[in-house]
């Protein structure tokens, strides 16, 4: 029988906890990488979603985050609506796009998944770069934020913005972790083992990785609205191939196949590079042996290496978790 | 001529954290086969494993023709003159059945009188290889890839063939075939190591049989031998 | 139960199934032997719709299931075992087990529930795992297994998803004598109402199990009859068993 | 307690040369005009915005909000402007722009916190239309990368040209992000036959497409125009043969012949032994911009708006003439040098054939 | 003006030089991994070093020729180097960390040149006897793509020769497949690895050197190739010399003309090539292990 406090679940709440007194200890410059970083983690996990669970490695996830973003921004900017079913109709924006993608894409494997996501991004940016209705390669500015004065939450107040997200991010960490721990979760673990022995058991393969290529460009969708609030606008930029490459470096890092794991990954990369490049212009030689290290001395990702060494620990066993 | 061609001494292999072969010793005279018998997950294929040094983790002394070997990288064992047919058959699937073989193929180390293997032969042994010679290696049906895997062993020349399990998923007709004529390699002088779970097959090929039992050997004798010891065939193999 | 109609299938210009035909009623046992290369695997891979047919039919319990992909067939009632290991081979062999019974459980929607709480799932792959013989070993990961162990399991994940026809692909290959009694004990023991069909080289295991054989040779069905009568057939003898066992 | 400068620029990714070269400058401008205000030294606080809008704007955070700076300087790129600007003008913070061109900053995105000492692409360009109508061209073919920066330089070119009497025979818009080879498109053009060729492109792809034109012997038959980054110093050697007879547009250039500029000249070699870029005169501008206007307040930074005023009122010569803020806009007021390429001892360097003074911004849908 | 004969055939000559150019740039990288299944991310970055390597070598001796000749055993030193303290320990591992430890050497190359060289763009000079143009139809070509195209068909026959005509390749492809086995026949497939990885990395330094003179040489010029490689690779499919070309001259000519005939998709064009290639052969058009 399963625990409910995995080490996953623990190390999740240790992150939140810290966060949520953090942002009311740091002060400004803080509170905003807070929501930065927060976003970046949810942005995370959904590629992770992919990655780690499905088997799927996609470079072009941050088309979705950027689709998001930019519904988001074309629709409260230029169409006057308000935030909250903006972000609805973004984030069911993103899994529409993300459907009609996944259909042509599932069916590919490896590189080839890998080199067909980054060609419909870059499709994507494309149009964003070009079209001038959109503020073309200079994105659209003057994007506001989610009213929550009914919850107490001043958004233009960079703690309780940093909260706002926090929250959702904790709410989208239940429901992607009670995803992957369900049937539906262990059925994608299968399908990424054994594709094939799946298909012979008599699942239908491809609609279940449909199923979570949608949920993961929802889930994009979400961060990419979140993320345009945050900043205030939207530019193709957000969408170009380096974007999903650098998320899938930190998902990699931090170790895939959990959620906490793209989440770790997430904070300590984008940490790190900022602390770096604040110090010295020849960050990316640092960031640089920290990723090759990261591969010598901690094989699994920085978390999935620390999972390992916890589970095998002696009083993580004698707390009663004999495997989870 | 007889001299031990193939010697472990107290070979201790492990996996991970797991300790298998908890010290074997073995011996196989130059022109005779051994065969090693025992339950699944006995520790046969970490036997073999070790000797070839696809399994690294391991302690213990390997001798072969009188020279240890049991540092050496699996090439530079395999070029002293061995041949290994593994379990899995270690078809290439990118090559063809052809470039299988050809990518196997070289001269004998030792002066022997024995015929060389050559396409021609291998093709002449297994006929149904010719004519797949242009399939990919994945395209084989099972049987064909067992066939195939022991016709690259010998593509190689050896002087020693190890062999995994030959005759699983072939045909009796065939396995028949096999057995003849390893009969006859035999005769030619080929030595042989090889772990059956086929026991007529391998008792009749034998002229020694080790039985393995939780990585030790709890039994080494003749087939006549073991054919009469009930209590060892029912306490480590099960029948 | 199961029905094969004029099934073909050409690599090029090798015909590996030439217009193969098979009856399966409800509850038959039936072996399917020839010569390595007869296009045994082949027939499977073509009832199972894991390779596409040139031409022919296939039904499962009255339903025509020609056009459709593997994974449908499989729902629709075919479950087989690989005779090449098909396994997920970094999760244990309980993992491996309880994916199986939840496919058979049909629990795929279900995402607001965890795995975990479905109890009866691990029971289930629990009382696999004891018919092949695998308890001993649940928790190992199937890639750190012994071949022969990873072969028993190969025919528990086709258990575990119940089928209607159970179709077994070389199941004793690569199993001690020991496990391959078990096995063949295991398959006996089934129960009655369970189709099978089974490829076998292990004579011991095809007499023991079926009633009724069919032997293919080229990609054709040679002979189809019961045992006694491919046991005695010259040209089986001659194309498949040898001399030494008759 | 220092004066804080927060600089940001790119210092990786494809701009950072760049980023390097107006920080250097900056340097070398501190250290000519002081950088000590009534005892307050003026200190710097590099971040690298990669070159991208979001780091530049979570970094313009950083140094607005965390570092407390007292005024920005920056960045390269329009973009990471444009992500940057709206945080700048709500925090109410000093910004001299040192290089990044985007036209809207001197129309309707202008901010009574911002001013710039580099140029608009609205400035450089548009004058270039008129004095090459004037000067003889009639059908002319234009050519630049396929981003908003290019289409407004060609826009502008068009205005002015048009204006003038001018016909744009033809258009071409090579991708911004690798363009792989320029041979098909100069193959068009070939086949046009313009009078002339305009173009805008700068850094690594300047290289290629100058080097392009050359190789396929454009350079006889057709002249080549272009906004003055085209043969940039930092490029012109690598650029070969092919750049040599262009014309073009430049807010700057080495070899123009005052005071300031030789005494810049001089202090950039001494210190880094080759010319300094028409990048680094802008960075050199900003800072002696902000030294003099510190001067104007004492130093004291407290009253922002009273710095803030004295950046506007700040007016000097320095290297590329008689400089001064646009009260309008707050865009820099200066001359737009026209240039031709030639060879002296084998080197290849551009000279000032014409001066067109005094240029505005003649955008007027800013309102402050 | 499209339909002048000698446009075109001046648009299809760029077309192959482009073809030809692409082709260099992406044989190395397809060796490396589409025969030794090695994500080498770094793949850009080696080139990266062929162009500055390039650039020091003229600097030094004012000749192209000794940096064509030098560069590129240059870039294969460092790639020794590299192979010996990191890939070799990674050779199987799981292609994400490949990605990981690759693109770290992507973040250290870059710096490291930005330290060594700065960080502004330059270009190799073009030797002597290329500078100048030809006549084709009446028309001035630079003679510059020419040496290219010569270049890209020289390579391609080399490599054939080593690649499809010995054992090499055999064993290389069985290796991947199964590493054990291959020793277990006697054969030192470690050594085999180690070969193509020096013949990817040398053609790598030397596509470098060849396209210095073209395109400018800059940090971040890694990357701008690195996608355009992987397209050309997957585009013909992995580990196959004619993967390869097919990929290139499809890749190179389809630039070409989508720049010519309907430019305002030219940014596009390749990836809605890839896309409906990928779409309908999954696998690209020509690869090289066969599917099981
Ligand atoms: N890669 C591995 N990692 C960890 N344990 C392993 C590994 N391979 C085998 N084992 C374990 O080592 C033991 C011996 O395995 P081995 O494969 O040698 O058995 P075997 O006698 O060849 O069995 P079989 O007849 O089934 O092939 C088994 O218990 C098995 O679980
Ligand atoms: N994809 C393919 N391309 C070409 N030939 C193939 C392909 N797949 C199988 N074959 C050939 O078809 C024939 C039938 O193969 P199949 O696997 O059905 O044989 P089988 O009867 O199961 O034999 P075995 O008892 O050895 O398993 C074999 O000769 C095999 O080489
Ligand atoms: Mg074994
Ligand atoms: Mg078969």
């Amino acid at each position: 029988m399963k625990k409910l406090f995995t080490l996953d679940r623990f190390v999740a709440l240790f992150l939140i906890a810290l966060s949520l007194l953090l942002s009311e200890s740091v002060e400004y410059y803080g509170q905003e990488l807070i929501a930065e970083i927060t976003i970046l983690a949810i942005f995370a996990m959904s590629l992770d979603l992919l990655v780690g669970y499905a088997g799927l490695v996609s470079l072009g996830h941050a088309a979705f985050l950027g689709i998001g973003s930019y519904a988001t921004g074309i629709l409260t900017v230029q169409y006057g609506w308000e935030m909250f079913p903006t972000m609805l109709i973004s984030i069911a924006l993103a899994g529409l796009v993300s459907a009609l993608v996944g259909i042509f894409v599932v069916r590919l494997e490896g590189i080839f998944f890998i080199m067909i996501t980054l060609a419909v991004s870059q499709m994507f940016h494309a149009y964003f770069l070009k079209n001038r209705e959109f503020g073309g390669d200079d994105g659209m500015p003057g994007i506001q934020r989610l009213d929550l004065e009914a919850f107490g939450l001043t958004v233009f107040d960079p703690a309780d913005f940093a909260k706002f997200t926090l929250i959702v991010a904790v709410l989208v960490y239940i429901g992607l972790d009670l995803l992957m721990s369900s049937p539906f979760g262990r059925y994608l673990i299968g399908i990424h083992q054994n594709e094939n022995r799946m298909r012979s058991l008599g699942v239908p393969v491809e609609q279940y990785k449909l199923a979570i290529f949608i949920i993961a460009g929802m889930v994009a969708g979400l961060s990419g609205s979140l993320q345009a609030q945050h900043t205030g606008f939207v530019s193709p930029d957000a969408m170009f191939w380096t974007v999903s490459g650098v998320v899938l470096i930190m998902v990699i890092a931090g170790g895939t196949g959990s959620l906490v794991g793209a989440v770790v990954g997430a904070v300590i990369v984008r940490l790190l590079s900022h602390q770096i490049s604040s110090l010295t212009e020849h960050w990316m030689l640092f960031m640089g042996l920290f990723f090759i290290a990261i591969v010598l001395f901690a094989s699994d990702g920085i978390y999935g290496t620390f999972a390992k060494y916890c589970r095998r620990s002696r009083w993580w066993k004698s707390a009663g978790n004999s495997s989870d | 001529m007889s001299r031990k061609l193939l010697e472990v001494e107290n070979l201790q292999a492990f996996y991970d954290l797991s300790h298998v072969l908890q010290g074997v010793s073995i011996s196989v005279m130059e022109g005779t086969v051994l065969s090693v018998l025992g339950r699944n997950g006995a520790g046969k294929t970490t036997l073999l494993n070790s000797i070839m040094a696809v399994l690294k983790k391991r302690e213990g002394r390997i001798l072969y023709a009188g020279k240890e070997i049991q540092s050496l990288p699996a090439y530079k064992i395999a070029s002293l003159g061995i041949a290994y047919v593994p379990e899995t058959r270690g078809i290439f699937p990118s090559l063809t059945v052809k470039e299988n073989l050809e990518i196997a193929a070289r001269k004998s180390v030792g002066t022997t009188n024995r015929e060389t293997w050559n396409l021609d032969r291998v093709y002449q042994l297994f006929p149904q290889l010719k004519d797949r010679a242009q399939n990919g290696g994945a395209q084989l049906s099972g049987g064909e890839q067992q066939m195939l895997s022991i016709a690259r062993a010998l593509m190689t020349n050896p002087d020693l063939l190890i062999l995994d399990e030959p005759t699983e998923g072939l045909a009796p007709r065939i396995v028949q075939e096999i057995e003849s004529f390893l009969t006859e390699l035999k005769k030619e002088g080929l030595t042989m190591l090889l772990v059956e779970q086929n026991l007529s097959f391998a008792t009749s090929l034998a002229d020694q049989i080790a039985v393995l039992g939780k990585g030790q050997i709890k039994w080494v004798g003749s087939p006549q031998q073991f054919m009469k010891e009930m209590e060892i065939q029912h306490t480590w193999l099960g029948v | 139960m199961l029905k094969a109609e004029v099934l073909r299938k050409s690599y090029g210009s090798l015909l590996v199934a030439n217009d193969v035909s098979l009856q399966l009623e409800k509850g038959e046992r039936r072996a399917v032997i020839g010569p390595n290369g007869a296009g045994k695997t082949t027939f499977f891979n073509l009832l199972t719709g894991e390779i596409k047919a040139d031409s022919g039919r296939v039904i499962i319990d009255g339903m025509d299931v020609s056009g459709q992909s593997s994974d449908a067939r499989a729902r629709a009632g075919l479950g087989r075992s690989f005779q090449k290991n098909n396994l997920f081979t970094d999760l244990s062999v309980i993992d491996n087990l309880s994916t199986a019974s939840a496919v058979a459980a049909r629990l795929g929607k279900v995402f607001w529930k965890p795995f975990s709480a479905f109890r009866e799932i691990r029971e289930d792959a629990e009382n696999l795992a004891e018919m092949v013989n695998l308890t001993e070993v649940l928790d190992t990961p199937v890639r750190n297994l012994s071949y022969g162990h990873q072969r028993q399991l190969e025919v528990g994940l086709a258990l575990a998803t119940k089928p209607k026809v159970l179709m077994l692909d070389e199941p004793t290959s690569g199993m001690s004598p020991e496990e391959t009694k078990v096995m063949l004990d295991l398959i006996i023991s089934l129960p009655q109402s369970l189709t099978i069909l089974i490829i076998e080289h292990d004579m011991d295991v095809v007499f023991g199990v079926t009633e009724k054989i069919t032997v293919l040779d080229y990609g054709s069905v040679l002979i189809e009859g019961s045992v006694e009568e491919v046991r005695n057939s010259q040209v089986v003898r001659k194309r498949y068993l040898g001399d030494a066992k008759a | 307690e220092p004066v804080k400068v927060g600089m940001i620029l790119p210092y990786s990714g494809v701009y950072a040369g760049l980023g390097k070269e107006i920080t250097r400058a900056f340097e070398l401008g501190l250290e000519v005009f002081g950088d000590e205000v009534n005892g307050r030294k003026i200190v710097l606080v590099q971040e690298d915005t990669e070159g991208k809008p979001n780091s530049g704007l979570s970094k313009t955070k950083k140094l607005i909000f965390s570092d407390k700076v007292d005024v920005l300087v920056g960045p390269v790129s329009s973009g990471v402007l444009a992500a940057m600007r709206d945080t700048v003008h709500n925090s109410k913070t000093p910004f001299v722009i040192a290089n990044a061109g985007h036209d809207g900053i001197s129309g309707a995105k202008c901010s009574p916190w911002i001013v710039r000492t580099s140029f608009s692409n609205r400035q450089v360009v548009r004058p270039m239309g008129k004095w090459m109508y004037d000067n003889g061209y009639r059908k002319v073919y234009l050519m630049a990368p396929d981003y908003a920066a290019g289409h407004q330089m060609m826009d502008h070119f068009k205005a002015g040209f048009k204006e003038a009497g001018g016909t744009i025979i033809g258009e071409e818009y090579p991708p911004l992000q690798g363009t792989k080879d320029f041979g098909p498109y100069l193959a068009k053009v070939k086949e046009a036959k313009p009078d002339a060729l305009f173009v805008f492109f700068a850094g690594g792809p300047a290289i290629q497409f100058v080097k392009s034109f050359g190789a396929f012997g454009l350079g006889n038959t057709i002249p080549l125009a272009g906004a003055g980054w085209l043969t940039s110093p930092l490029y012109i050697k690598a650029q070969g043969e092919g750049a040599n007879n262009i014309i073009g547009s430049a807010n700057y250039i080495p070899s123009i012949d005052n005071a300031a500029n030789k005494a810049y000249q001089d202090a950039f070699k001494a210190k880094h032994k080759r010319e300094g870029s028409e990048f680094a005169v802008q960075g050199y501008d900003s800072a002696r911009v902000i030294v003099e206007a510190l001067k104007a307040v004492n130093g004291d930074t407290s009253d922002k708006k009273a710095f803030m005023d004295a950046i506007r009122a700040v007016t000097f010569d320095g290297p590329r003439g008689k400089m001064r803020f646009d009260s309008k806009n707050g865009n820099i007021i200066q001359n737009i040098y026209v240039y031709k390429n030639s060879k002296t001892n084998g080197v290849i360097a551009p000279s000032v054939f014409d001066v067109i003074k005094d240029v505005q911004d003649p955008s007027d849908s800013c309102t402050m | 003006m499209y339909s002048d004969p000698t446009f075109l055939v001046i648009q299809t000559l760029n077309g192959l030089q482009l073809a030809m150019l692409l082709f260099l740039l992406s044989v190395g990288l397809s060796v490396v991994f589409g025969l030794m299944n090695i994500v080498n991310l770094a793949h850009g970055t080696l080139y990266m070093f062929g162009a500055y390597f390039g650039i020091w070598v003229y600097n030094l001796t004012e000749s192209f020729w000794a940096a064509l000749a030098l560069a590129p055993l240059g870039v294969m030193l460092l790639g020794m180097f590299f192979y010996e303290i990191l890939i070799k320990k990674l050779r199987n591992a799981p292609p994400l960390q490949q990605v990981l430890v690759t693109f770290g050497l992507i973040f250290v190359g870059l710096d490291a040149v930005r330290m060594s060289w700065g960080n502004l763009a330059t270009s190799i000079p073009k030797p002597e006897i290329f500078s100048g143009s030809v006549l084709i139809f009446g028309e001035i070509y630079p003679s510059y793509r020419l040496f290219i195209i010569g270049l890209g068909i020289l390579v391609m026959l080399v490599l054939y020769f080593c690649l499809e005509r010995t054992r090499v390749g055999s064993i290389i492809r069985a290796g991947v497949d199964d590493r054990e086995m291959v020793s277990c026949l006697g054969i030192n497939v470690d050594l085999a690895f180690f070969g193509v990885f020096c013949i990817g990395c040398y053609l790598a330094g030397l596509s470098g050197v060849v396209a210095g003179a073209v395109f400018p040489v800059e940090p971040g010029m890694d990357m701008s190739v690195l996608i355009l490689t992987l397209i050309v690779v997957v585009v013909g499919g992995l580990g196959s010399l004619k993967g390869a070309v097919v990929g290139s001259l499809m890749i190179g000519l389809a630039e070409t003309y989508g720049q010519v005939f309907i430019p305002e998709y030219a940014s596009v064009t390749i990836y809605a090539l890839m896309a409906i290639i990928l779409l309908k052969r999954p696998g690209g058009l020509f690869p090289a292990r066969a599917v099981q």
